[in-house]
């Protein structure tokens, strides 16, 4: 039974959630570049055979179609197995990852998160350092110099910035003192987000003294962790693996149909587990601010019991924030032109690897002067 | 020789790069802003709406042949398109105008002549090295065919485009 | 240069623009110029007609060094010659000669008005329909009109009209308007081929050439008027509106058409001949050719070209590919033994072809190796009464003494039977006896052409060989001449290279190593064959050099060398 | 010899000197041979063939006796250039294509005493060694040509002509050869090729000199009706009396055909240069019409360069030189040259203010145009295009541009072409442009822009109304 739990929940979230969501994250992506320039961007697709258009919400539909409808072309030149394996390498892992984010706090008394790890932060680390080797393989079987180009800067980059993502996640666990994301959450959810200790025992006037000085380490951390989740999802200012200006399109030069959908999709699905990711540790993932959950659930008699509209509330909450990030991060992409390469590796390893090795000594030393000697 | 360009000597803000990724965010946003405020528009709804009537006088569209008010083609065959041609894209027979041709004076003109609009590149070079003022680059540029073949203009094609042309220097007519 | 450059025998000094030269005595002002590579405008000056200096576009500005006094020592420039003093009005540059101590300007301020004014006066009436003119491209009025005309025009009035589109001979249209009134044709057709029929009628601007009421330009050298038009008044019928020059490529070969091997290029473009010109050689052909030769290339086009190798099957040809029918034309021929296998090849096929079937001779150890004989009506200038280019070249390689001879010889052995296979090379045999009961007696019969006909019909097996524009070798002409023969265009479908067939045929037969390189061959030839030691297919050069003594002479450059001699043209 | 008597009205003038002419307009005079060899006829031949052939040649350049045709070259010299050691045949002919329209002597040479110009013929190919002559004879002049025929059977009979003339060694045959009716036929080269049966187109010089190169690449000399009737009067008289008439290096009569607007045109004989413009215009010719001015002359045919009244020369060099003005030219063959014009074939034509040079140009230019034989391309080009400008000036389409035009066309043409035609065309174009401005801006001007008025055509109402 709980594996068909488990069934419904991986149904429901991949299936449902974020397929849907990585699809429209590409139709808002084009929506949002063609705002930010003063376009109009993807508006007709609508309903087939009618003039109806829903603003070109088809579009990401008939995109899907047309991708799977596409000759599916292998090049002859390639190693075929590798050149086959490698879109499945960078799909998988960034959809693996969300097995471990709470998204949402309980329904029906189940708890929305699908694996409930006590180490989720090490899981994601562990699934989404595979998501390289979806690239490099791309790149080296693919048998071609931009895609080989591709494929190396793409496995430099990100083997760079895993350092400081992981890193700059240390004073979080440090902060919370917990490796279970769901308890993470709840923390939050009582006590203040990391980034908006206001209500709780983080609100300092409720004797919450070191989330207020923990909110200086955390607000480095929030941005080396963002920053560094941008180079892991290879997107704009930090796409240099396809970097079309040098290298037609890097890695996923010779693909094509499915395949290259599959690259694509494995972008924006690491993109929208990254948002999930940042919301879930920073900005507390499904629970809504300043203490409305208690408030609520008190309002239900049951404090220990979540209703199912609240249960529902807090899915729309996180997908809310996490919507606000994807669109922040396609923001960031319109915005600013891409790096240097030796200024993204400068920055990952000369600012940000520091950074966040001071940042975790500041946090340590912070937490020993407001919570007195480590328990 | 190697031109080396010394950087801009930084300040410490600027360093910081923070600043400038704001500035930056700000602006697209405030463009984005301005869009959805309905403030401004640069873009039309292509099939709909048209720009037909406010191309330039210059418009480099299809190249096409024209004939004269006498419906004289103009076009004598000289192939000093096809020579000038940067993708080679046309090609021209010519041919002699028979005898009992009303004008039959002017002697040649094409029997074929094909422009692949799959090679065009609407440079123009063609309308200005002709001697004859017999090619000109129309205002069509929705140019699109089913097969290869469609997308080869032919010289009934070319003068159906093409159309009457007034007003231009019919040498042939009088002088000669 | 030394101030004494002493006045020799026959060299005289002049000053060309400035610098002094050494030229020959006799020689034109304008060959001096050309040799001081200042070249002079001219229209209708020709060195192989006689100079009317009608056109004017060569005046110069001339001098001479004044004629001292008696007991007066001339006076000296810086260079040690005597002074020159110019003289007021300009001369032509094409009639007259140098003398010793000459001064000529071609850039004066004098000699460039002239040139201007010329200019102006010859495009005024020009129709100026340089888009539907043949000669555009390489028309002398449009390339002086670059170099030395206005730009502009300040003519006003109408042009006179004189008659277009005229019907002066059987390959040739004159158009009067273009026509500058050179008279270079009309002096071609009275000097060159003894056909006048060609004159002006009307005066002033309305001169017009025209042709005699009753005499079409029909002789079989008109063509070459159309040439030495330095404009687009006559223009070839053939030629008239196909291509424009500057799209075409010219290769350098000979013409195959007769004995004489006329140096001629050969204009194609995408694998297609639109014409050929005569190429100057003063050692074969002077600047012409005969039409016949030059429209000849229309076989090329024909609709019988044979494009596959063929092997019979029952009544009909079937296609084969080329090993295969390699593969078993020397099956066939190695059944027989010695004289039982002929070989007629023929006096068309280049040295190189010709080597090769002596090898293959050698291979099949037969003496029964002969070419036709053809002979047709020569004329009194070029047409050499041997039809086929190269019987000088057969004669040398295949150790021929008359070429022909033995033919009789052959067809008897095939009628007795003792022949009984026989191998044809570019020849229609019919023609010449070998009707359908001498040839069905021949147990295995192969033939090489390059157009269907009755031999080929009755061949075992045909092989698709490539005419004289479409490979490269080298040939004999009639005076003993060895000239080169180059590739313009590629052979049609199939059809290859005929001594790339012969190859490998040979290889086929005994198994020897390849000769990928023609220019190989040409060296292993040499080696063989006693005229052509010391050659190399690289060595012989655009003009070709003479090799065998026949002691033929051309008529049309003895009289050239005569009018030369009396300085009557240049040459 | 008596003086001879003229018929009534046509007596010479007494300033004139009749000695070409002496028996033109005699009354009592006929062409045939009975006349002449009454009038002594004949006897210059006897005399001459009793000369060595370079005795009569010395005689002639003794005489100063200069081409009476246009160019002015010396006779005697001309006839030096056979080559010494020449073997070929030598030709003589006798130039009577008299075309330059104003010139009109010859005709009546030929006309009325036909036999002085075969005498002098005689006496000329006894000269230079030739056994044929021709006559070259304008093909308008049908008359001329008979009346040449029957004098040259006549003076066979009487063996003055043909086999062993009057008994001695001496061969002769001359022909008469009607002209092709072409101007360019009286260029002596051009002339040459029509009597070898070709289009007159004149051969190059060089290689083509007549004395070296002429008629069938032979030898030949090529002199004018009066030059060779002059050659019987050196013989008559002797070289050295014939230099003392006329002037120093201009001697001799010659034979001056005046037209245009005079009161009594016509032909007169006079000694070279003793006579003035003025003279011969108001004195000869009984001066211009009533209350008309003089406006211009053209000395020597059309195709010499006009000079305009009013204006001053400048002639003689050092110590003679001196300005004088249009009616002090004395017309001889270097003061005229002087004056940048040339006595030429003695065609004078008078032009008095009525006249509008531009229709006389485009007269002129008409006639080159006409005549341009169309070998080489200036002429041809050329004299058509003037003559097409000034076509649209005299009808009131000039425009500002046609002036510079004009003269750069004549320009370009004059000294480029083959023969002397180039200059002949070009000249009356540049001299009437340089001379007359006035007259053509007048026509180039917008303002006259449409209008058509013709001078000529008021000018023959006021001499109507006369």
């Amino acid at each position: 039974m709980p594996i068909l739990i488990s069934f419904i929940k991986i149904v429901m979230v991949i299936f449902v959630v974020i397929l849907p969501m990585v699809a429209y994250s590409v139709w808002a992506e084009r929506r949002v570049s063609a705002v930010i320039q003063e376009r109009v961007g993807p508006n007709r697709v609508g309903i087939p055979f009618t003039k109806i258009r829903l603003f070109g919400l088809g579009q990401p539909i008939a995109d899907g179609i047309k991708f799977l409808l596409k000759e599916d072309f292998t090049p002859g030149h390639v190693n075929k197995f590798y050149y086959w394996l490698a879109p499945a390498l960078t799909m998988v892992p960034a959809l693996l990852t969300c097995a471990v984010l709470p998204f949402g706090s309980e329904l029906f008394g189940e708890k929305m998160v699908i694996a409930d790890l006590n180490v989720g932060p090490l899981f994601i680390f562990a699934i989404a350092s595979l998501s390289v080797y979806g690239i490099v393989l791309a790149g080296w079987a693919s048998n071609s110099k931009y895609s080989f180009l591709g494929g190396v800067r793409s496995s430099s980059q990100m083997i760079s910035y895993e350092i400081s993502l992981g890193l700059s996640l240390v004073p979080v666990l440090l902060i919370f003192g917990e490796l279970n994301l769901s308890e993470i959450v709840w923390e939050q959810s009582k006590n203040g987000w990391l980034l908006l200790p206001f209500w709780g025992d983080g609100a300092i006037w409720n004797g919450g003294v070191d989330r207020f000085f923990l909110l200086f380490p955390a607000f480095i951390a929030f941005i080396v962790f963002t920053t560094s989740i941008f180079a892991e999802t290879n997107r704009l200012p930090f796409d240099l693996p396809e970097c079309e200006t040098e290298l037609v399109a890097g890695y996923h030069t010779e693909y094509s149909s499915m395949k290259f959908a599959l690259f694509f999709l494995g972008e924006y699905a690491a993109m929208i587990i990254g948002s999930g990711l940042i919301v879930t540790l920073f900005l507390g993932g499904w629970s809504l601010p300043f203490g409305l959950d208690a408030y609520l659930m008190n309002m239900t008699g049951d404090p220990e019991q979540i209703p199912w509209w609240l249960g529902l509330i807090h899915i729309g909450t996180f997908l809310a924030k996490v919507i606000v990030f994807i669109l922040f991060f396609i923001w960031v992409r319109w915005t600013l032109p891409r790096f240097r390469y030796d200024q993204l590796m400068r920055l990952g390893w000369i600012i940000f690897f520091e950074l966040a090795l001071v940042n975790i000594f500041i946090t340590a030393g912070i937490l020993i002067l407001t919570r007195g000697s480590a328990s | 020789m190697a031109v080396i360009v010394e950087r801009p000597k930084l300040s410490i803000l600027e360093k910081f790069y923070f600043p400038a990724i704001m500035k930056g965010l700000r602006i697209t946003l405030g463009h984005a802003i301005r869009i959805l405020r309905r403030k401004k528009k640069v873009t039309m709804q292509y099939p709909e709406e048209k720009w037909d009537n406010n191309l330039p006088e210059h418009y480099r569209g299809a190249p096409a042949l024209v004939t004269d008010e006498h419906g004289r083609e103009r076009c004598v065959s000289c192939q000093l398109c096809e020579f000038i041609c940067p993708p080679r894209a046309i090609t021209i027979i010519p041919e002699e105008i028979p005898p009992e041709d009303q004008w039959s004076k002017v002697e040649k003109r094409p029997r074929e002549f094909e422009i692949d609009m799959i090679r065009c590149i609407y440079c123009g070079m063609c309308e200005e090295v002709c001697p004859e003022q017999a090619i000109f680059l129309r205002k069509d540029y929705a140019i699109s065919g089913y097969t290869r073949d469609e997308m080869v203009h032919n010289k009934k094609k070319l003068y159906e485009i093409g159309g009457v042309r007034e007003g231009l220097v019919n040498k042939w007519n009088t002088l000669k | 240069m030394s101030a004494a450059s002493k006045q020799t025998e026959d060299l005289v000094n002049v000053q060309v623009d400035g610098h002094w030269i050494q030229v020959k005595r006799g020689t034109r002002m304008i060959e001096a110029c050309k040799q001081a590579s200042a070249e002079v405008p001219h229209y209708c000056y020709h060195p192989k007609l006689s100079s009317p200096g009608n056109c004017r576009m060569c005046l110069v500005e001339m001098g001479m060094p004044p004629r001292p006094t008696p007991g007066q020592e001339a006076e000296l420039d810086n260079d040690g010659h005597a002074k020159i003093s110019w003289m007021p009005r300009p001369v032509i540059a094409c009639a007259n000669t140098v003398a010793e101590g000459m001064g000529i300007r071609t850039q004066s301020t004098l000699a460039k008005e002239c040139r201007e004014g010329v200019m102006e006066f010859l495009l005024i009436n020009h129709p100026l329909d340089c888009p539907i003119c043949d000669q555009a491209g390489e028309c002398t009025l449009q390339e002086y009109s670059v170099e030395h005309g206005k730009g502009e025009s300040r003519f006003l009035e109408n042009k006179v009209k004189k008659p277009k589109n005229v019907d002066i001979g059987p390959r040739i249209r004159l158009d009067d308007e273009r026509c500058v009134l050179c008279s270079r044709c009309v002096r071609f057709t009275q000097e060159i081929v003894d056909d006048d029929v060609l004159g002006f009628v009307d005066r002033g601007s309305h001169n017009v050439l025209t042709i005699h009421p009753d005499k079409p330009l029909a002789n079989n050298y008109s063509l070459n008027t159309v040439d030495i038009c330095p404009v687009g008044a006559l223009t070839s019928n053939d030629f008239r509106f196909k291509m424009r020059v500057w799209f075409m490529r010219e290769t350098k070969s000979i013409c195959n058409g007769c004995a004489r091997g006329c140096n001629i290029l050969i204009s194609s473009r995408e694998n297609k001949i639109y014409r050929q010109t005569p190429r100057e050689n003063n050692e074969v052909n002077s600047s012409w050719m005969c039409d016949s030769g030059r429209l000849n290339y229309h076989l090329l086009e024909s609709d019988a070209r044979l494009t596959d190798p063929m092997m019979k099957k029952g009544k009909s040809h079937e296609t084969v590919d080329w090993p295969q029918a390699i593969r078993r034309t020397a099956e066939g021929l190695l059944k027989y033994k010695g004289d039982e296998v002929a070989i007629i090849a023929s006096a068309r096929m280049t040295n190189e072809e010709l080597y090769l079937v002596r090898v293959l001779a050698d291979t099949l150890e037969t003496k029964n190796v002969d070419t036709l004989k053809c002979h047709g009506e020569g004329d009194d200038y070029l047409n050499h009464k041997d039809r086929r280019p190269n019987t000088n070249g057969a004669k040398a390689i295949l150790k021929l003494r008359s070429p022909g001879s033995r033919v009789n010889s052959i067809k008897k052995g095939i009628e007795s039977g003792s022949i009984k296979a026989l191998l044809v090379y570019g020849e229609n045999i019919e023609s010449k006896g070998f009707d359908d009961g001498v040839l069905s007696k021949l147990k295995f019969l192969v033939s090489s052409h390059i157009l269907a006909n009755p031999t080929a019909k009755l061949s075992d097996i045909v092989l698709p060989g490539a005419s004289y524009a479409e490979k490269r070798g080298s040939m004999i002409n009639a005076t003993g001449r060895l000239q080169l023969l180059n590739k313009a265009i590629e052979p049609p479908g199939n059809s290859r290279d005929d001594w790339e067939i012969l190859q490998d045929l040979n290889c086929a037969m005994d198994g020897k190593d390849f000769i990928y390189e023609l220019a190989d061959l040409f060296s292993e030839m040499a080696s063989v064959v006693p005229v052509l030691k010391g050659f190399t297919l690289s060595g012989i050069g655009e003009k070709g050099a003479s090799v065998i003594e026949t002691g033929e002479t051309i008529p049309l450059l003895e009289r050239e060398a005569q009018r030369v001699n009396q300085g009557l043209i240049v040459g | 010899m008596a003086a001879p008597k003229y018929i009534k009205g046509k007596e010479p003038h007494k300033s004139e000197y009749r000695m070409i002419f002496r028996n033109v307009d005699r009354r009592g005079w006929d062409t045939s041979i009975k006349s002449y060899i009454a009038d002594g006829g004949y006897k210059d031949l006897k005399k001459a063939l009793k000369m060595k052939p370079q005795e009569v040649t010395d005689e002639v350049k003794t005489s100063g006796l200069r081409g009476r045709g246009g160019a002015g070259f010396p006779t005697g010299v001309k006839w030096g250039f056979i080559p010494p050691n020449n073997k070929k045949p030598v030709y003589l002919i006798c130039n009577c294509d008299e075309s330059e329209p104003g010139t009109f002597k010859d005709r009546y040479i030929v006309h009325q005493d036909p036999h002085q110009l075969i005498e002098g013929m005689l006496i000329s190919c006894y000269a230079v060694g030739a056994k044929v002559a021709y006559i070259y004879i304008r093909e308008e002049f049908p008359e001329g040509a008979k009346i040449l025929e029957d004098a040259i059977e006549e003076a066979r009979k009487k063996n003055f002509l043909g086999k062993k003339i009057l008994g001695g060694k001496f061969n002769c045959e001359i022909y008469v050869h009607r002209g092709a009716g072409a101007y360019i036929c009286g260029e002596e080269t051009g002339l040459i090729e029509s009597l070898e049966g070709k289009r007159p187109y004149p051969r190059i010089k060089p290689p083509y000199f007549p004395a070296a190169l002429g008629l069938y690449m032979c030898p030949t000399i090529v002199n004018n009706v009066e030059s060779l009737c002059n050659v019987k009067h050196i013989i008559a008289m002797g070289g050295q009396k014939y230099a003392k008439i006329g002037t120093p290096r201009n001697t001799g009569t010659r034979i001056l055909c005046v037209s245009g607007d005079v009161i009594r045109p016509g032909y007169f004989e006079v000694e070279v240069g003793k006579i003035t413009m003025g003279e011969l215009i108001n004195d000869v010719c009984g001066g211009l019409r009533k209350g008309r001015k003089l406006k211009g002359v053209i000395p020597g045919g059309s195709s010499a360069k006009v000079l305009r009244a009013g204006e001053k020369y400048t002639i003689g060099t050092g110590e003679s030189e001196r300005t004088i003005g249009i009616n002090e030219i004395p017309m001889d063959f270097d003061t005229l040259a002087a004056c940048g014009s040339m006595a030429g074939s003695g065609g004078v034509i008078v032009m008095d203010d009525s006249r509008d040079m531009t229709w006389i140009l485009n007269n002129i230019n008409t006639f080159y145009a006409h005549e341009s034989c169309g070998q080489c391309t200036p002429c041809r080009e050329g004299s058509l295009w003037m003559k097409k400008i000034t076509d649209r000036m005299v009808s009131g389409s000039g425009v500002p541009s046609d002036l510079k035009t004009l003269t750069s066309v004549g320009d370009n043409i004059a000294g480029r072409t083959i023969c002397a035609f180039g200059e002949a065309c070009a000249w009356p174009t540049q001299s009437f442009v340089a001379k007359f401005p006035e007259d053509f801006k007048k026509h180039t001007s917008r303002r006259n822009a449409g209008k058509e008025l013709n001078p000529e055509s008021k000018a023959a109402a006021a001499g109507l109304k006369r």
